[in-house]
């Protein structure tokens, strides 16, 4: 005889989500999480611009206009009125001169309400090339005659256009960054793990390693390594190295609080269960143990976003790092790193802005994957 | 006017009590028999107050140096056009240039009122600058391959004798690497030499010092190094002496009236009027300039006088209650790019000496676009060298091939058989690109990436590609002046080529000659390093080390102008703009402080103008 | 005694339930796991609850005082505690209903612990893991009593002493992971007593106990609510449990009160099919399995599989530079055990006799101190586990497959039960994923539960719910032997014979071999072939059950059976129990 | 216990070893040598330096010799308590570093009880009451401190005390006080300095233990035993602090050995550029100048404190969590 289980009745009202994957679920919690989705859209808009600078900036992000220095940020005006009184929509800035003052060598703008620049959507401007390849000249917003510009949130000491340098800016801060984080990432995870898991001997090993690149103050790091590099490395290429090196330090953080966290866990039931199940090591600490940790995996990666963005300004600092003509957010704060741009510039710290919206929508994100990923929260509606 | 016939009467308040305490000779006895009288730019001062200044990080000794003075045996008038007596009462130059002779100031004191006399300078060039054992003879001493001899006539005269005729001796003692014969006080630095302290030993293990020579260096320091400025006890001929001093880790030095100071102005009073001088050290530039904007600094020029921060300082000059200066450079550029001609890889070498390649690339630049956009409008299109108004002005050196024509340069290149590639770049006659990186240190000066960023982009146009490589500047160094691995490299030439400055960039002589790092290693090892230099460059050091021994200023001049010529006919280096002046922040109640003096290190800017006569006004 | 005969006439209703209801909001909709329920609880009396795994009745006893985890709410009824009725009583009529106060309210927590207090289902995961004992159980004297520091310390190992753990002064400065699983129910039961309740909720409080020390337990209880009228409501499956102490009964099923009444009229007559069914069980439970019986006739036992040759495993024993030897504590001493192919062999003992740990020891999850283990694979090669990695354990465990005593903690919170069930298929890579799939529904029906809890996570689950989930795992990947430790004792006894059945089944069916680790005698005669008692780390004695349960050699073993509860209420009392202290 | 901690500080001696060699082996290994630097910072200031004496002073600091030698000779001093020179200041090593040193550590004391004392209850705060007002108020202004670069910050801080209240934040003493002896008074006046470098420093460290906490807590507080606690009447606060939380401070405590010396280190650039006399610029200086002794001195320093710092985080991490044993 087969023993016969009566079923509970209440239980039997099924809905299609009860056989979707577990990702779906997790989809499913995320999409209701409407900060969450808020914050992805804008990491998605973020890479988009990435990807598509050289069309959504208005400018060459390296002209510079000597007749433009520091020229402060302009409001679009929609509306053209005639001066007979009508109007019609055409977009336009009004047109401000420059003033230099000879000896204070201060510049002072105008405002000349009888210079308009008409701007064009996907009008001619700066030819580019597309990813270094496609060679275009049209861009999403930019002056209808390609010898006037318009400055949305101002020039910088040479003139050049901030927003179209913020826009490139994204590029590099958004990859780099996140390449590095990566990195430190993995690394963090499998040798902290591999290290919690085990204990004995491979713990101590690692943790000695962990312990020695923690010792070790980080500028000397950086300042020992990046000597390391070949000097006539394109300062692209080098900062992508410096980026590997900085999370080779930075991996050691995580590895160390992973390890924490598994010496914890290892004893658990659970984890025994999956040995018990036949799951290789790699298994039982990526599958079993790993998920416990997802929230702070999460956090810590949210955080390392803008520590790696930031870091690059630190490097800035040291004379290291991305330095100009390279365009990426830690350079642009780096040049705005000066008493004149307080005084005179605030619109120079704009891609700050960009950096600060950046984090919190990556953050948001973060958060709704961490719920998602919660069975608590997945319950519940 | 005779010195001698001046009595010093007047003294500061606070030295005037200690000399009615008896703690202190009266001012007469300290000024001595003969000192010198110097006459106010303005007006005769009032003593008290504190000089503010912004010292910079660590490293930052030179500052102070500048502000208190060489003090050498000679020093620079305040034109900078002329070499005056100063530590020395008056001086004879015999024997076409071979032999020189000072004569001392009777009477004259050390800060700590001990008599400073011929055989301090004996014991500074016998025992210090001849003494290998200490630190190698600096070439300024010697001539012919040989030291000079240094004699005691009497207490107050000493003599110098060279091998040839040295012209430019008494421009170097001026200068403020000049001044070693009156450096040490032989009655307190003595005791750290072996040679007259048998105990030095024990002085070294109190003191843990490696050395006698790290004693020496801890306790009396050396021209160029913090640690002069880091003991107190240190007797000096200064007109402030240090008070709090500047060690590692202090955030501000002190330096406090001489009372033994031995120059006086016209009405017998003695200097300097300023009590103290107070220095609050900033690591990062931005501080300096916040401490002019708050009124924490009274004098300014270092650090904070490039034309970037000149808005920001003008704006709150009504708030930081200062006004501007000028400092001149004495001439030249402030910005020049060097080719390495003698470029380790064939090709390359063989392209930049082409002097038709150098000049396509300097009729390539836009320079008053350069100048209009990184450099706020200041400056004007230059090559490099003395100012139209200079007496060494050579026009061909400073102007030539200074217009921007890109055809001719196109014309140019192609002569040169360099045929533009599909993507637009020339092509070296081997395939290869016309390819280069200049290298640069971008926090030494933010113009300089920003207008190369310029020069990349119009001499694209000529099919040129130029990288800029930033790099920190002890790789730059390392690079560029040492293994000469450079393409290029980017330096500032602000110079004239007088007597004690050094013209690098017309020849190979010192490691900002960046165009021929390879020949300078020759010239400076005398033929057994380096590279031997082509015919027109062995004239040129040839001709330098003839004009360095004349004492006719206008035959070395002369002889200065030759080898410009054969220097401008060469046309090694790309020049952009003419070095113009900056501006430093005076506070409005500081007296006597020149509206414009020259800016140089030669020159110790600024010294020469005599801070020591600079005095508050009273309100 | 005056108290039990002044409340014996008048029953005082202490805590009064109207139509609890308690649902799950989930996005499938609202669950309701509580459903109109209504009970009243006497002073002085215990009130049994019964049921079906599942049928709400943790969820019930959470409910009172507002604990239930989110996204669990109470969505109607009353929860009337009569304060004025109790011993604690005050001099005003007092009666507040629970679901009325706000659950973070100080009120409630007035009354919670110090009032009402309650023993968890769960022992082992009830417990933080970085607190020690002392510190638990102690802190509710503490939070609810004006004593020192040193008298709350001392009243805890009072308590913990009254619990039966053994060296209580050295105990209450241990953690709950070194605890065993008694111990650690003991543990909660001790912090639920500690400030003489009025009212005392226990959910399975002996589940993990052996029978004597859940007599002894039980008759602690009885002795406080002597003492001091206190109300019991008290969840179990053991029907000799309820027959010993409770007064009245209710069962429960899906949510609902289908029954309740007096212990003897639900005994002798019970009403609902359900109760009925359950009563059955119980005798049948009774006998040895004539299913068992049958199968051993066609199919007799085999040879040894797994022995265990003087295993002996020693918990924190180590040499320190500084104190020398330090001697660990002895958990398994020198066990000899065998068991055979298509065997099932029952390990009973007392509670922290090191049942689990041999158990582990014969799977090679602890490391074992000395001695051999010995496993004869499929094709009959005989492997040493003791000194094996790993690496090489792969096959063996992919065989020698277990039941966690505590299913809670052996559930990964963040895995769905389909993929906790599926995992050893998976990692076992014979199925595609569809075929993974069917069998884990296979699975999940086999067990009785639905389907839909595929998708769902552990923590939806009733602690019943759970082991049956547990046992899935183990059986998914057909093993050879199973250890299950205390795999039935969340379940009731309907169930509970069911699965044994499903067991049988799978034996006859895969010739698998079973030991079954368990406190209830039944279970273990109904099941078993063979028993090992285990005391203090030893095994004592081992023999044919039958043999073992009606002629017992050893002492330990005698008062162990005397101590089996007869579930027959008028038997109450009558068995004269005997206790064993080894003699050292 | 004992063992382990013994055990531990053995294992520190050949670790300090492979330190000292790696450290010593990054500040040689830019280019050059301390002279290049020292030619390469005058040069900055316009000033012009003497080439023979560099050669010549090359030769007598042995900067031409193999790489090990020189290390060895320096640890060999090292061992004996001599940490050598300063190639800059011509002082004994040992003379500069340990004022500088000790007011860095009391800034990064406070900085780090600033961070906690903040962090802390933000963090819970935030996972309790998760998506409320408060929670995405913290989270905003904890990430907009995370994405601003400290030195900016301290710059922009600089300027509007400068600018708008006429006072100068930089530094951490009153100008009377900068080179007074030590007395209650300049401590009162360090005390009235500090919390502006604590709160530049402190921003961004904060965040990010907000996060953790936040994070991890949210896991915590639905388990089993949190129930327990409730049943048994605890208030929800102390239930809170008293079982999840010491659960999820797990990652600070491990965090906390490095935190500390990470604190004194990160805070170089900012300490640079608020002029603070903590020994961040003088080690940058150091490491720039490749006055490799003092450079030296420091990293060891800061190993040091770094190994001692992981061996209590470890111990405590044992203490707060006994699931972890001493192995
Ligand atoms: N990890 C451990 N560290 C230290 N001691 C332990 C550990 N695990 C178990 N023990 C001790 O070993 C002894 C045996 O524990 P075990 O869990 O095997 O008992 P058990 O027979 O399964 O009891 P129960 O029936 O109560 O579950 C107990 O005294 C327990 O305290
Ligand atoms: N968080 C939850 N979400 C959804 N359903 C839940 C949740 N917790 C419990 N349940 C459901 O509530 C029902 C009642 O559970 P409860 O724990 O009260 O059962 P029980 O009667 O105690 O069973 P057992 O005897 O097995 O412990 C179960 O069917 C369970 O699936
Ligand atoms: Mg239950
Ligand atoms: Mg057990």
């Amino acid at each position: 005889m087969t023993a016969e289980i009566d079923i509970d009745h209440r239980a039997l009202e099924q809905s299609p989500e009860d056989f979707a994957s577990q990702w779906r679920l997790i989809w499913i919690a995320f999409r209701r999480h409407r900060l969450a989705m808020t914050g992805a859209i804008i990491v998605l808009l973020f890479y988009f611009v990435g990807a598509f600078a050289e069309i959504l900036a208005p400018f060459d992000p390296n002209a510079t206009s000597s007749a433009d220095i520091y020229h402060p940020p302009q409001m679009i005006h929609l509306i053209d009125r005639h001066p007979d009184g009508g109007w019609s929509f055409n977009p336009h800035v009004t047109a401000l001169t420059a003033e230099r003052d000879p000896f204070t060598l201060q510049t002072t703008f105008t405002e000349d309400p009888d210079r308009k620049i008409y701007l064009d959507f996907f009008g001619k401007g700066d030819p580019y090339r597309l990813w270094g390849i496609i060679p275009m000249e049209r861009h999403l917003l930019t002056t209808e005659d390609p010898q006037e510009r318009f400055f949305l949130i101002g020039a910088d000491r040479l003139g050049r256009d901030m927003l179209s340098r913020t826009i490139y800016g994204t590029r590099i801060s958004m990859s780099i960054g996140l390449i590095g984080v990566s990195l430190s990432l993995v690394l963090g995870l499998i040798l902290g793990g591999i290290s919690g898991y085990y204990g004995g001997r491979v713990d101590m090993l690692i943790q000695r390693v962990v312990e020695l690149v923690i010792s070790l103050p980080t500028i000397p790091i950086w300042l020992g390594l990046s000597a390391a590099l070949p000097q006539d490395w394109s300062p692209l290429t080098r900062y992508f190295a410096i980026t590997v090196i900085l999370s080779l330090v930075a991996w050691t953080e995580l590895a160390r609080v992973v390890r924490g966290r598994f010496l914890a866990l290892r004893t658990e039931d659970f984890v025994t269960a999956a040995r018990l199940d036949g799951c290789t090591r790699g298994r039982v600490i990526f599958r079993h143990m790993m998920p416990s940790m997802v929230s702070h995996i999460i956090a810590s990666v949210t955080l390392a976003i803008p520590v790696m963005i930031i870091a690059e300004t630190s490097l800035s600092f040291l004379g290291l790092g991305l330095t100009p003509p390279i365009i990426s957010w830690g350079v642009l704060l780096k040049e705005a790193q000066n008493v004149r741009s307080i005084a005179q510039a605030p619109w120079l710290f704009a891609p700050g802005a960009a950096v600060c919206l950046a984090v919190l929508a990556l953050n948001f994100l973060g958060d709704g994957l961490r719920d998602a990923a919660d069975p608590y929260v997945q319950d519940s509606h | 006017l005779p010195a001698v016939a001046q009595e010093a009467t007047g003294q500061a308040p606070s030295l005037a009590a200690m000399v009615e305490a008896g703690s202190l000779p009266p001012v007469a006895e300290r000024v001595g028999e003969e000192p010198e009288v110097v006459e106010p730019l303005n007006a005769i001062g009032t003593y008290g107050g504190d000089l503010r200044i912004g010292l910079r990080g660590s490293s930052d000794h030179n500052h102070i140096l500048r502000v208190v003075g060489p003090q050498g045996l000679v020093r620079w008038d305040p034109q900078y056009t002329e070499i005056v007596p100063n530590v020395a009462e008056r001086f004879e130059v015999e024997d076409g240039g071979r032999v020189f002779t000072f004569y001392l100031r009777d009477g004259m004191k050390w800060s700590d009122g001990e008599p400073f006399t011929a055989d301090d300078v004996l014991f500074n060039i016998d025992d210090l600058v001849l003494n290998e054992e200490f630190a190698p003879t600096p070439p300024r001493y010697t001539s012919g391959g040989e030291p000079m001899q240094v004699e005691k006539v009497d207490d107050y005269t000493v003599r110098f004798t060279f091998k040839e005729p040295y012209g430019d001796f008494l421009a170097e003692l001026a200068s403020p690497l000049g001044q070693h014969p009156v450096l040490y006080a032989k009655h307190y630095c003595s005791q750290f030499l072996p040679t007259y302290n048998d105990n030095v030993d024990e002085l070294i293990a109190k003191n843990e010092a490696t050395d006698w020579q790290n004693l020496f260096l801890q306790k009396c320091g050396d021209l160029e190094i913090p640690a002069r400025w880091g003991n107190p006890e240190r007797p000096t001929l200064d007109p402030w002496v240090i008070k709090e001093p500047y060690v590692g880790g202090t955030t501000r030095v002190v330096l406090e009236r001489n009372p033994y100071f031995w120059q006086i102005d016209t009405e017998g009073n003695q200097l300097p009027y300023i009590d103290q001088i107070v220095a609050p050290i900033d690591q990062d530039v931005e501080s300096l300039i916040l401490g002019v904007i708050g009124g924490r600094i009274d004098f300014g020029l270092r650090h904070i006088d490039p034309p970037a921060n000149r808005p920001v300082l003008a704006e709150n000059r009504e708030k930081g209650d200062y006004h501007f200066f000028a400092a001149e450079p004495p001439g030249g550029s402030n910005m020049i790019i060097n080719l390495n001609l003698t470029h380790k890889d064939p090709d390359l070498r063989e392209l930049f000496n082409r002097k038709d390649f150098r000049v396509a690339l300097s009729l390539g630049m836009d320079r008053q676009e350069i100048i209009d956009t990184v450099m706020l409008g200041e400056g004007e299109p230059w090559q490099h060298g003395p100012f139209e108004d200079h007496p060494y002005y050579h026009e061909q050196t400073a102007k030539q091939f200074l217009e921007h024509d890109p055809e001719q340069a196109n014309a140019l290149l192609d002569g040169l058989g360099l045929e533009r590639g599909p993507d637009g770049v020339r092509q070296m006659p081997n395939g290869e690109p016309v390819r280069f990186q200049v290298d640069v240190i971008p926090t030494f000066d933010p113009v300089w990436v920003d207008a190369l960023q310029l020069v990349e982009q119009q001499w694209a146009e000529l099919g040129v590609d130029m990288e800029i490589n930033p790099m920190e500047r002890t790789f730059f160094y390392e690079r560029t002046s040492n293994s000469n691995d450079h393409d290029a490299a980017v330096w500032n030439a602000k110079q004239s080529w007088v007597a004690g400055q050094i013209p690098q960039m017309l020849v190979p002589v010192h490691h900002d000659s960046r165009y021929g790092i390879a020949w300078r290693d020759w010239y400076l090892s005398g033929g057994e390093s380096g590279e031997e230099p082509p015919a027109s460059i062995k004239e040129r050091l040839r001709l330098y080390d003839e004009a360095r021994g004349m004492t006719d200023p206008e035959e070395r001049r002369k002889t200065m102008l030759e080898i410009a010529q054969i220097a401008a006919d060469e046309f090694e280096v790309i020049g952009v703009a003419k070095a113009i002046p900056t501006y430093g922040i005076v506070k409005n109640d500081l007296m006597n402080v020149p509206e414009k003096m020259p800016s140089s290190w030669y020159y110790a800017t600024p010294s020469p103008t005599l801070p020591q006569t600079w005095f508050w006004k009273d309100e | 005694m005056s108290k039990t005969a002044m409340n014996s006439e008048a029953n005082t209703t202490v805590l009064e339930l109207k139509n609890l209801t308690t649902e799950f909001v989930t996005k499938r909709g609202a669950f309701r796991a509580v459903d109109d329920v209504s009970l009243e609880l006497h002073a002085g009396k215990t009130l049994c609850v019964v049921g079906e795994s599942g049928s709400g009745k943790s969820v019930m006893s959470r409910s009172i005082l507002q604990i239930v985890d989110p996204p669990g709410r109470v969505t109607g009824g009353q929860a009337l505690l009569h304060r004025h009725r109790t011993a604690r009583r005050g001099a005003e009529e007092e009666t507040i209903d629970l679901l009325r106060l706000n659950p973070k309210s100080s009120a409630i927590r007035s009354l919670r612990g110090r009032d009402i207090a309650m023993i968890f289902q769960e022992p082992m995961s009830s417990l933080s893991p970085v607190h020690r004992i002392g510190d638990q159980v102690g802190e509710a004297i503490r939070l609810h009593e004006r004593v020192s520091k040193k008298d709350a310390r001392e009243r805890t190992v009072e308590l913990l002493r009254k619990v039966e753990i053994p060296r209580p002064e050295k105990a209450i400065d241990q953690f709950p992971f070194e605890f065993s699983g008694g111990m650690r129910q003991r543990a909660m039961i001790a912090m639920a007593l500690a400030c003489n309740p009025t009212v005392l909720i226990a959910d399975e409080p002996t589940t993990a106990l052996d029978v004597t020390i859940q007599a002894e337990i039980l008759d602690l209880i009885r002795s406080i609510q002597d003492e001091s009228d206190m109300a019991v409501l008290f969840i179990t499956h053991d029907m000799g449990v309820v027959a010993e102490i409770a007064d009245e009964i209710a069962v429960m099923r899906f949510g609902k009160v289908v029954e309740t009444g007096d212990v003897y009229e639900i005994f002798e007559d019970p009403k609902h099919h359900y109760t009925q069914r359950l009563l059955n069980s119980v005798r049948e439970l009774d006998h040895p399995s004539q299913r068992r019986l049958a199968m051993r006739e066609t199919r007799p036992v085999g040879s040894p599989c797994l022995v265990s040759d003087n295993v002996r495993k020693v918990f924190g024993a180590g040499s320190s530079w500084f104190r020398g030897e330090v001697k660990g504590l002895v958990a398994v001493d020198d066990a000899d055990l065998e068991l055979r192919t298509g065997e099932n062999l029952g390990i009973v003992g007392e509670s922290g006799s090191g049942k689990t740990t041999l158990g582990r020891c014969l799977q090679r999850v602890h490391d074992v101190t000395a001695g051999r283990i010995l496993y004869t694979d499929e094709s009959g090669r005989e492997l040493d586990l003791a000194p094996m990695s790993e690496n090489q354990l792969a096959q063996p465990w992919r065989d020698i497959r277990t039941v966690f005593q505590d299913p809670f903690s052996s559930l990964n919170p963040r895995m769905t039960i389909g993929q906790i069930i599926a995992e050893p298929l998976v990692v076992e890579g014979k199925l595609s994923g569809r075929e993974i799939r069917e069998r884990v529904h296979e699975l999940l029906d086999l067990v009785g539960l639905p389907r839909s809890a595929y998708m769902r996570y552990p923590h939806a689950f009733s602690g019943g719910q759970r082991q049956r989930v547990s046992i899935a795992r183990a059986i998914a990947p057909n093993p050879r032997i199973i250890i299950a430790d205390e795999a039935t004792s969340a379940l009731d006894v309907s169930l509970r014979t069911q699965i044994l059945d499903l067991l049988l089944d799978l034996q006859e069916r895969l010739d698998l071999s079973f030991i079954l680790i368990s406190h209830d005698i039944a279970v273990i005669r109904y099941f078993c072939d063979r028993i090992a008692v285990m005391y203090r780390g030893r095994i004592v004695e081992t023999g044919e059950t039958e043999a073992v349960c009606t002629a017992p050699q050893h002492e330990y073993t005698r008062s162990l059976l005397s101590a089996v509860p007869v579930a027959d209420p008028r038997a109450r009392g009558h068995k004269q129990r005997l206790r064993y202290y080894e003699t050292i | 216990m004992f063992a382990y901690i013994a055990r531990r500080i053995l294992w520190a001696i050949p670790f300090m070893f492979a330190v000292s060699l790696i450290a010593f082996a990054l500040i040689t290994a830019p280019p050059g040598d301390y002279l290049t630097s020292f030619a390469a910072t005058l040069a900055q200031s316009g000033d012009i330096v003497d080439e023979a004496r560099l050669d010549a002073l090359r030769e007598r600091y042995g900067f031409d010799q193999p790489f090990l030698v020189q290390y060895f000779h320096w640890i060999g001093g090292v061992l004996q308590g001599d940490f050598g020179i300063s190639f800059e200041w011509q002082q004994p090593v040992g003379q500069l570093i340990w004022e500088r040193m000790a007011l860095s550590v009391t800034l990064a004391l406070a900085t780090l009880m600033f961070t906690w004392a903040v962090a802390l209850p933000i963090g819970i705060y935030s996972a309790v009451r998760k998506y409320s007002v408060g929670d995405y108020f913290f989270t905003t202004i904890g990430f907009i401190g995370l994405a601003t670069p400290n030195f900016l910050f301290a710059l922009v801080l600089m300027y509007v005390a400068v600018v708008y209240f006429g006072s100068d934040v930089s530094g951490l003493f009153s100008e009377e006080y900068k080179d007074a002896p030590w007395s209650l008074a300049k401590i009162g006046d360090l005390a009235a300095h500090i919390w502006i470098p604590v709160i530049i420093l402190g921003t961004s460290a904060t965040a990010s233990l907000v996060r953790i906490m936040r994070a991890n807590l949210l896991d915590e507080l639905y388990r089993p035993y949190v129930t327990t606690a409730r049943a048994k009447g605890l208030s929800e606060f102390r239930l809170i602090m008293k079982y999840p939380v010491r659960i999820a401070i797990n990652p600070f405590i491990s965090t906390i050995g490095w935190a500390f010396p990470q604190l004194i280190s990160g805070a170089v650039i900012t300490a640079f550029v608020l002029s603070l006399p903590t020994s961040g610029p003088l080690m940058l200086q150091a490491l720039l100048a490749q006055d490799m002794y003092l450079a030296g001195a420091f990293i060891l320093l800061l190993c040091c404190l770094s190994i001692v710092g992981m061996l209590v985080s470890d111990i405590l991490l044992a203490v707060i969590d006994p699931r972890i044993r001493f192995r």
